[in-house]
């Protein structure tokens, strides 16, 4: 058993997705025309390609996530045991907790986490 | 050759060629993708090793944090569709042999050395185990890294922000 | 009228077919085909005027063709198997239906709702800008009159169009069947 | 204000211009290399304030061209009709869109279907037509034999 | 080495929206500018239903061409109607019965509030709200009903006539417009706990679409979206046509600005037009519904210029005779295609999830736009 | 009673006294294979057609039910036309990774599936870091969906995939620190313990206020993850048409829309495995007879109901509310559920270790 | 502080209590299904009626026998917006040599007709009127073009 | 061949590590070549958790640096796109060569 399972699922998902496609794939027909391939874009011809620069302010949230997804990476070993190390944890994580809360403080004084 | 070695070398196969796929494609967002499927093979690797948590912690750290933020910034600064330039035939000459070479020596490193094997024990990281020693603020314990961790993510969190926000400003302005 | 009928369910087709030779599987195959891809037309939204309100008002509870498994209102056209021309088509809209209609996978159905889309309707004459019929763009496989027709009616045509998938016909041989039957 | 008011407003200041009482409104003939001056003063005047371009249209009358702008004072609630003929060969007129931003389309539209140049006008072009159809369909002598079906 | 990006691409993305686009009702095309998800130009293109009624009208008679504006606006069917019957009569000088007038009234009224229900749910649809839509049509199709027992149809009427309406009111009319009255006045609070109450409803429509009282003047706005603004400029008030200057209503004003108070301008216009029902609905008097009128309608030599309040606004029908059966010239001035043109001014700066909002407040109706 | 738990356990049996334990495996692996594609499948089926339903109620119509008795095999003929409707690839997409995207997708949602404990002793896979598991895995699913999107070459579509990305990256940590919240409380990571941690009530009465904040967050924050209305930014119907799968159609706009589902699935069974008990029976504290009555219901059907009556709030959400503005939705997250939820983390450690939860 | 976080708080609280709002209606509809309105139309044909006025489409009644009262005058065609009505006359001659003009072909283009009942209004015999039916969908749009007087019909006597 | 042993795992991280190296030389986009770096990092994790699994499994501290060096290049990662954001949004290009003329 063990990581055998997520195999066997990945197996499974790949037969699964590949078998409709296949399926799909010989049991129809398509046509071809000369508009068929292009992008779609409320049907209006598109200007270009969409593969351009984009200018998405998303990538600052993107930037804070990571740290905090760091930060939870590091509270689920500690959540396991917190009932059992007791006081002690609560005093650790705080300290942990609190220095990351400044730096979270900071990026909402700063308007970080206002949208661009 | 049991399961457990075929699948490492399933795994190793899979890792190094998704590997090489990422440094050498052309297009920069295929680039991102191999590499996202070589960091998932390492993860895999870890499952092999018996290493759950840390797998967990490879593909939720790399996989949903850092290659989305790569992606995220070739959004913002590349024309994704574009081919990369080629490097130069020479550089690629020169690097290739470097790297070769490198490798060469230390897989000879390797075979030279023998390692002793120390297989009385299993590794017991299991995630009870690890939380222990993370915070167990005496010998052997984590504590102290543990904190400072935090202290980095802070000045990392601040660092992106300060740099981060000199863009806002000069946008706005 | 709340008189509340109980609807004939539609049984699944694939049961037995007899037919000599080989020929069991096949067109049982192809029975279910046609029954799914009958009873799953998800329209695009497409609406220029005011048949567009009363497709709308179809859509809405007191008709609801969601009964039929309709409601699935794709905005792409990747998606959808029905396009309702609902609504007049101008000139300049002309070359956008077409543009939609060529991006649909197959298969694909059209109907053409209204007075406008099947003729030009009430702009037929002396209108400088309106196609006079949404045929002299993409075929049309079930016109329904009407200005705007009624919830009713579209439903009728949605009804007349699943009766054509199932009887697995194409335009030309519905326009030689009814020829045939001195239409 | 009532309307004979009104157009003894108007027509102290605008002495050239003939003013008659229509159906509705005072309609105030001007010519057209005045109009915008009149308009002008029409939305700046204290007293008349005409700040609302309700509407502006065209009329094809064969021999010319008439531009119509329907003038309302939302403060006063007074409405004054401005009329301006063109000609005919080349119809041209200055743009109200800078004083009225309503009439940017409006002008537009007219452009479309009577081809009634405005001048200084930001982006003329065709709105309600394709950018490639030939004529100006409103014109009473415009005449499409394949698109038109004349009953 | 490798590409560079050049300067004048600097992040931006031009995008289509529409012809075939679910939030632009219709076929409006908008070409936008973006900056991240910010639209920084927006530009319309219409056209995509010019259906040339202007010119079609010209070769219509006087009796004829009042059916093709309820294809117009085709959600305030009955008060395009209305609009072009009344400019007929004016230039005919034709006294219509009281009923008649009355009939009319009362119909625009229920027009007004059928539009106004499919504007919310539509808006609630753009929103992301889907159930509202649902909610709105069942009033919507009790309304539909009442007309269609009268009228005969369900959108496109074609029920006034120049001289009043084409046939009488339905028997049971007075009847059902009550009960409809008394379900409407009970469901209307389903509105404001569905969608006007609701947090992320009002989020997504205060401050945005902000048009100040001069500019919603000066770009021509009527209707719900400049008294949104504070603009008066209700005809029914300001220049009362039929009976409307005997009932007793109050124009709605917001000050807001924004989305938010073209939006409750118009829930409050359905409270103002369930009242001005209520007041007529008893009082239709006894005697004829259409006034005596020739076979064939010939107006005066003239122009002649009639104003009536649809539910998006100001609809003007500019008639030039030069006293034949037809019209020499018309020209619609409808209330959407100025409505339209204030939409830049309202969406620069915003996201396009306050485009799809803005837009769902204006309640375009894109027919009416390109007529 | 049959229940699933003794299946397993007799089949396991059944096989290893026969076979050798390669084919042992291999047999029950393929078993496992099979069963997980029914599951899915089945899943897929039962879920939109649910959706479908709850739609229709709540909207006051009818909903589907011309096709089969009650329309049950409405999304039968659904799929079965899906899937034979032509799936073709756009000219200018990269053709590789377009046709990659919904494999990735797929796959992840199966992997997904491992930890789950649908009944007594039965999960594919009882992982020691199961939740951690779940939480990690899951976040694959954005670079599925930002593959999509960038892959169909159409604005729409890249628009539509980087907002879902902001998205679920966003949400997954208020999602983690509302399981941390339950984590604190069972002190293990397996689904399994968890769940047994419940036989004498569910967290969510057990833990105090603090566990109700986070059941709320939880929820709230895998809607968002699963870009369910009224976060559904991703697809913003009327805003970009079909958002990552604009460009999609047939059978890979299918498996799109399956793994959707099944990742709602996934979700609230967490939901209720961490929150609701798993598959534990309501009890309630000393009423013996009526413990008893509970007990008698199988523990799948306990399961099941827990995880349905979560998807069918999701469903409720989706149909009642307004869609958020993608700047709102971050906000959300930003300035209320995460500081919320860190305060909620430590209030419920506190009570934890103080031992003031039942 | 404490007036940004009773702010923070309140906000929270009526946001929830509004979103709650929301959910309760949603909820009371999908727990009520007597307020379902879905009236199923192919079903309910039977049941159907439409109200009289209901314009669906023009039709010319003939009695039993095969009589009608269309004189033929064209009113309707000229009264018609678009064109959707062609009245082809004939001259027939009757019993006293007399040449009269009576109706050949009355042409109804229903794929055309805007149910605008002014052909109906325009009249003078009351000889067409508006039927309630709906169901026009065609495969083929050419089957919409109908003839509306029946073959061999005569004008009813007494009908000027 | 012999069971799959700690060489092998070593080999496996040293290839990796070249591999890394290699995209690191060859490219000149520094998101690209933040990308080779990254695979670098990881094949040293691999050696740590090889190490300690192998060798000195009695203790978990090649764990715990394998966590904190992937927090670390998670926090890398953060700053040197921020960083790279930066330079882009000042000079246009993010090829190195345009970087090195930059002054900071
Ligand atoms: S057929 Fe009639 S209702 Fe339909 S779009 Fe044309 S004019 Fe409008
Ligand atoms: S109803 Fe109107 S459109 Fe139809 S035939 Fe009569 S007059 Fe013509
Ligand atoms: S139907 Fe009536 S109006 Fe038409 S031709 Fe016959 S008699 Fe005349």
């Amino acid at each position: 058993m063990g990581s055998g399972t997520l195999i066997t699922l990945m197996l499974a998902a790949i037969v699964f997705s590949a078998g409709g496609i296949a399926v799909s794939k010989i049991l129809t027909k398509g046509s071809t025309n000369l508009q068929k391939g292009q992008a779609y874009e409320c049907g209006v011809p598109t200007a270009g390609s969409a593969w351009k620069q984009f200018n998405v302010g998303y990538y600052l949230f993107a930037l804070i996530f990571l740290i905090f997804e760091v930060e939870m990476v590091f509270m689920f070993p500690w959540a396991v045991v917190a009932k059992k190390v007791g006081m002690l944890a609560l005093v650790e994580i705080l300290v942990f907790v609190f220095i990351l809360f400044m730096g979270f403080l900071y990026a909402h004084k700063k308007g970080a986490l206002k949208w661009m | 050759m049991d399961f457990k070695d075929i699948f490492f070398y399933l795994i190793a196969i899979y890792i190094l060629g998704t590997g090489i796929m990422a440094v050498s494609t052309r297009k920069i967002f295929r680039a991102s993708i191999w590499l996202l499927f070589s960091l998932i093979g390492i993860a895999a690797f870890y499952f092999w090793l018996n290493l759950e948590f840390l797998a967990a912690v490879q593909v939720a750290v790399y996989v949903g944090g850092i290659v989305v933020l790569i992606i995220f910034s070739i959004f913002l600064t590349q024309k994704t569709g574009n081919q990369m330039a080629k490097t130069g035939t020479q550089q690629t000459i020169f690097a290739a042999l470097a790297s070769l070479l490198g490798f060469a020596l230390t897989a000879y490193l390797v075979y030279q050395h023998h390692f002793g094997s120390n297989q009385t024990q299993e590794l017991d990281a299991s995630i009870e185990n690890i939380g222990t020693q993370m915070l167990n603020p005496g010998d052997g314990g984590f504590l102290l890294p543990f904190e400072a961790v935090s202290m980095l993510l802070l000045s990392a969190l601040i660092g992106c922000i300060v740099i981060a926000m000199k863009i806002k400003k000069e946008e706005t302005a | 009228m709340d008189v509340k009928v109980t609807p004939p369910s539609e049984p699944f087709p694939g049961t037995v077919h007899p037919t000599d030779g080989g020929g069991i599987l096949l067109s049982t195959l192809d029975d279910v085909i046609n029954w799914a891809r009958s009873n799953s037309l998800w329209p695009l939204v497409f609406g220029t005027s005011c048949c567009a309100i009363e497709m709308m008002s179809t859509a809405a509870a007191k008709y609801d063709f969601s009964r039929f498994g309709f409601e699935v209102a794709r905005a792409t056209p990747r998606q959808a198997d029905v396009i309702i021309i609902a609504g007049t088509i101008v000139n300049k809209m002309a070359p956008v239906l077409k543009r939609l209609f060529d991006q649909m996978p197959d298969p694909k159905y059209v109907i053409a709702m209204g007075a406008c889309a099947t003729s030009g309707g009430p702009f037929f004459y002396n209108t400088y800008s309106v196609v006079k019929g949404a045929d002299h763009i993409i075929p049309v496989d079930v016109y329904v009159a009407g200005c705007p027709p009624r919830p009713e009616a579209l439903l009728h045509a949605l009804i007349t169009l699943q009766e054509k998938i199932k009887s697995g016909a194409t335009r030309d041989q519905i326009r030689i069947e009814m020829k045939d039957n001195g239409k | 204000m009532e309307n004979e008011e009104l157009i003894a407003q108007v027509q102290t200041r605008f002495p050239e211009a003939s003013i008659v009482l229509g159906n509705d409104f005072p309609e105030v003939s001007i010519d057209s290399k005045q109009l915008l001056p009149v308009l002008q003063t029409l939305k700046t005047e204290p007293s008349l304030a005409f700040n609302f371009l309700f509407c502006e249209t065209c009329v094809d009358w064969k021999t010319h061209f008439t531009m119509v702008y329907h003038l309302e004072s939302t403060t006063h609630r007074h409405n004054l009709v401005i009329k301006a003929n063109l000609d005919r060969v080349q119809p041209e007129i200055e743009t109200a869109c800078h004083l009225y931003r309503a009439a940017e389309l409006h002008e537009r539209e007219i452009f479309d279907l009577f081809g009634i140049i405005f001048t200084n006008h930001p982006h003329l072009r065709r709105i309600l037509l394709t950018d490639d159809w030939v004529g100006y369909p409103l014109r009473k002598d415009y005449d499409d034999p394949i698109n038109m079906i004349k009953l | 080495m490798f590409e560079q990006v050049s300067a004048n691409n600097n992040g931006e993305l031009v995008i289509n929206v529409g012809p075939q686009h679910p939030a632009t009702h219709g076929v409006l095309h908008l070409l936008i500018t973006l900056h991240g998800e910010t639209v920084t130009k927006l530009e319309p293109n219409l056209g995509y239903i010019h259906r040339s009624i202007e010119k079609m009208c010209e070769s219509l008679s006087y009796r004829q061409f009042i059916y093709t504006t309820s294809r117009m606006d085709y959600l305030s069917s009955h008060i395009n109607n209305h609009a072009c019957a009344l400019g007929v009569e004016k230039a005919m000088q034709i006294e219509i019965p009281e009923r008649a007038e009355y009939i009319r009234v009362l119909m625009s009224e229920l027009t007004r509030l059928a539009s106004h229900q499919l504007w919310w749910g539509a808006m609630a649809m753009d929103l992301g709200a889907l159930s509202p839509f649902f909610y709105a049509f069942r009033e919507r199709e009790v309304i539909n009903d009442i007309m269609e027992e009268t009228c005969g149809a369900r959108l496109t009427m074609n029920y006034f006539v120049p001289g009043g309406v084409m046939y009488d009111i339905h028997p049971n009319f007075v009847k059902r417009v009550k009960d409809f009255i008394v379900l409407f006045k009970s469901k209307i609070a389903e509105y404001d706990e569905l969608v006007t109450g609701n947090v992320i409803f009002q989020n997504r429509m205060k401050n945005i679409g902000i048009i100040s009282k001069e500019d919603a003047i000066s770009y021509g706005c009527t209707g719900p979206t400049a008294r949104g603004s504070g603009v008066s400029c209700d005809v029914r008030k300001n220049y009362p046509y039929s009976i409307y200057k005997n009932v007793q209503f109050d124009e709605v004003l917001e000050y807001g600005c924004d989305a938010f108070s073209r939006y409750q301008v118009r829930i409050k216009e359905m409270y103002q037009s369930v009242r001005i029902i209520e007041q007529l609905i008893d009082q239709i008097p006894e005697g004829e519904f259409q006034a005596k009128t020739k076979a064939v309608i010939k107006l005066p030599k003239g122009e002649f210029y009639t104003r009536v309040e649809t539910a998006r606004g100001e609809l003007g029908v500019y008639i030039v005779s030069e006293g034949g059966t037809t019209p020499y010239r018309i020209k619609f001035r409808s209330p959407g295609f100025s409505n339209l043109s204030a939409l830049e001014h309202m969406v620069k700066g915003h996201k396009i999830g306050d485009l799809v909002a803005i837009m769902g407040v204006l309640d375009l109706v894109i027919p009416d736009i390109d007529r | 009673m049959i229940s699933l738990e003794n299946i397993s356990a007799s089949i396991h049996q059944l096989l290893s006294a026969n076979l050798s334990q390669t084919a042992v495996i291999l047999i029950e692996m393929s078993i496992i294979a099979l069963l997980a594609i029914t599951l899915f499948a089945l899943l897929g089926l039962i879920l939109v057609f649910m959706e479908r339903k709850v739609s229709a109620w709540i909207q006051i119509r009818l909903g589907p039910n011309r096709v089969g008795p009650k329309g049950i095999f409405q999304t039968t003929a659904d799929t079965i036309k899906l899937a034979l409707k032509e799936g073709f690839v756009p000219d200018g997409a990269d053709k590789f990774l377009y046709k990659l995207a919904p494999f990735v997708v797929m796959i992840i949602a199966m992997m997904l599936l491992a930890p789950i404990a649908f009944a007594k002793n039965f999960a594919m896979w009882d992982l020691n870091i199961g939740v951690f598991f779940i939480t990690a895995i899951s976040s694959v699913s954005v670079i599925g969906i930002l593959m999509a999107g960038w892959a169909s070459n159409n604005q729409y579509s890249l628009l539509g995939a980087m907002r879902s990305g902001a998205q679920i990256i966003s949400y997954e940590i208020s999602a983690g620190m509302a399981i941390l919240t339950i984590i604190v409380l069972t002190g293990s990571l397996q689904i399994s313990e968890i769940v047994n941690s419940q036989s004498n009530g569910w967290w969510l009465f057990k833990g105090h206020i603090p566990a109700v904040i986070a059941f709320v967050i939880y929820i709230i924050a895998v809607t968002a993850e699963t870009n369910r209305a009224p976060f559904d930014m991703a697809e913003a119907e009327s805003e970009l048409t079909g958002g990552f799968h604009t460009e999609y159609s047939g059978m890979r706009f299918a498996l799109f829309f399956l793994a959707e589902y099944i990742n709602i699935f996934i979700v609230c069974a967490v939901g209720a495995t961490l929150f609701l008990g798993g598959w534990m029976p309501f009890h309630i504290g000393a009423w013996e007879g009526f413990n008893h009555i509970m007990d008698f219901i199988p523990s799948s059907v306990w399961f099941l109901g827990k995880t349905f009556f979560l998807i069918f709030v999701i469903m409720w959400f989706r149909w009642t509310f307004p869609r958020l503005r993608i700047d709102q939705l971050l906000n959300l997250e930003w300035k209320y559920l995460l500081p919320i939820s860190l305060f909620n983390l430590l209030f419920m450690t506190l009570i934890a270790i103080k031992g003031w939860h039942f | 502080m404490i007036t940004f976080l009773k702010q923070y708080f309140t906000d929270i609280y009526e946001a929830i209590v509004s979103l709650l709002k929301g959910m309760k209606l949603t909820g009371y509809y999908f727990t009520h299904h007597k307020e379902i309105i879905t009236q199923e139309y192919p079903e309910n044909r039977a049941t159907l009626n439409l109200p009289e006025r209901f314009r669906g489409e023009v039709v010319m009644p003939h009695d039993e026998n095969n009589e009608h009262a269309c004189t033929g005058c064209s009113a309707c065609e000229l009264a018609c917006p678009n064109g959707t009505i062609k009245i082809l006359n004939k001259f027939e001659v009757n019993a006293e040599g007399k040449k009269k003009k009576a109706i050949d072909t009355f042409v109804y283009h229903l794929e055309l007709c805007t149910m605008c009942n002014l052909c109906i209004v325009a009249c003078p015999t009351d000889a067409i009127k508006m039927a309630q039916t709906f169901e026009h969908s065609v495969f083929d749009r050419s089957l919409l073009t109908k003839k509306l007087n029946q073959p061999n019909s005569k004008l009813r006597e007494g009908i000027e | 061949m012999t069971p799959v042993g700690l060489p092998h795992i070593l080999l496996l991280s040293t290839a990796l590590f070249f591999i890394g190296m290699f995209g690191f030389f060859t490219r000149r986009n520094l998101i690209t070549m933040l990308m080779s770096l990254e695979l670098m990092l990881n094949s040293v994790n691999i050696n740590f958790v090889a190490f300690n699994k192998y060798l000195y499994p009695q203790n978990l501290s090649g764990v715990f640096f394998v966590i904190f060096i992937i927090t670390i290049a998670a926090a890398e990662a953060a700053v040197a796109i921020a960083i790279i954001i930066n330079l882009f949004r000042s000079s246009d290009s993010i090829d190195v060569t345009d970087a090195e003329e930059m002054k900071f």
